[in-house]
């Protein structure tokens, strides 16, 4: 159970490897990454700013790893989430997370991935030629979070 | 109600509304009958202008106490951190 | 789209690299990495070889990525898969999915790996200390694949 | 029925079943009463022996006929490669 916030940039391989181990028990894994877009709700995106609130972020992303991890079998996660100033193509996050079937690795990446949207505080900025803006959290997010109470 | 000893809490502001609201972070000493975390809000509210308006009821504003997403109703107490931000949109 | 059957193992990061590209409308990426397990069905697993079907395979699984294509909004899927002789902590099999939103990239690649189970022309064949023997078929597998027919 | 001519058709054996049965791949001429991919499993089952064992009516076998999966009622044409193997246990 690994859990991190930084500034650099993170390699799946060695994340998976670090992840995966020597843990021959793990017969699946499944990661997700999320990248900046160029284009969001029509406006064109030059950079994108991610603060966040140390502290609570460490505490609320390992409290959604908890709760994935007591709702499935899993062997292990990680998680990783960048800050500071990102631009289109980069990578902003990383779920990955071990089992030993594929149902399960599934289903906890998704939930983290869905709860870390709408529970771990983390804000993103954006420049596009017309300004910078502060992102809109989204209903669907909301929704994506909601849909894992009636699971 | 509680007892007349002095209450502080450390409010945290964060990414819009930080910027709006114009502040970072301040101790404030809180009346002894601001019980809540949805009693502070309205204090805060109370102060009028762009806080007003941030903070009205009908808007969306997640509040943290100790790192720990809380609802309205939850009690404060002396030394809590309590952070205010929009809703959340990392990922 | 691109569909490799292959002996050699693959790399993760180069495998998204190549997917992601210059893709900026990318803001999600999930991988699933099928691995061997030392241990299935309460037997020890010393190695295991992985037999295709020439021919059929890659027609299968451009079967099944054409159909998850159908159903997703999806930028680019990857799928490769090894055979011939793998031990415990090797990787089998590898399904990448890229799109703008993380619920389509998750529905696919779980789609994929799902119809892949079941569909594709793949056997497996573990050696054991007690001998080898080809492995069956799970009624799970049939069960996960199933389920897609009523979403 | 077919007319007379005579009809061919390549088979392959794969994985278990190529072990069981001895044999990689054959090409048969099939009589013209063998019209499905199903009449030719019954045909091969007739073969005996563990033919008969592993192509009996209740055993799992998946039948591609070139290269796609088909259901016991597809026609088979001179020429095709059907295939022959048991549920698939890859990925």
């Amino acid at each position: 159970m690994t859990v991190r916030v930084q500034a650099a940039d993170f390699d799946l391989t060695q994340a998976v490897a670090e992840l995966h181990g020597g843990d021959a028990r793990v017969g699946a894994i499944v990661t997700f990454v999320g990248t900046v877009r160029d284009l969001d709700d029509a406006a064109s995106v030059v950079s994108m700013t991610l603060e966040h609130y140390p502290g609570m972020t460490e505490k609320s992303l390992a409290a959604i790893e908890a709760e994935a991890r007591a709702r499935w079998e899993l062997r292990d996660v990680l998680i990783v989430h960048r800050v500071g100033e990102l631009r289109p193509l980069d990578r902003i996050v990383l779920v990955a997370v071990t089992s030993a079937h594929r149902g399960e690795a599934f289903a906890a990446c998704e939930f983290i991935m869905d709860f870390l949207k709408t529970r771990a505080p983390f804000w993103k900025k954006e420049e596009t030629p017309a300004g910078s803006r502060w992102v809109d959290a989204r209903t669907t997010d909301d929704d994506a979070a909601e849909r894992w109470k009636t699971r | 109600m509680r007892t007349p000893a002095a209450v502080f809490v450390d409010l945290v502001y964060l990414a819009r509304l930080r910027e709006v609201l114009g502040i970072a972070s301040e101790r404030v000493a809180i009346p002894a009958a601001v019980v809540t975390v949805g009693d502070l809000r309205a204090l805060l509210a109370a102060r009028g202008g762009t806080w007003a308006i941030e903070l009205a009821p009908e808007r969306a504003v997640r509040i943290a106490v100790n790192h720990t997403l809380v609802e309205p109703g939850a009690p404060l107490r002396s030394g809590d951190e309590v952070a205010l931000f929009p809703p959340v949109t990392g990922g």
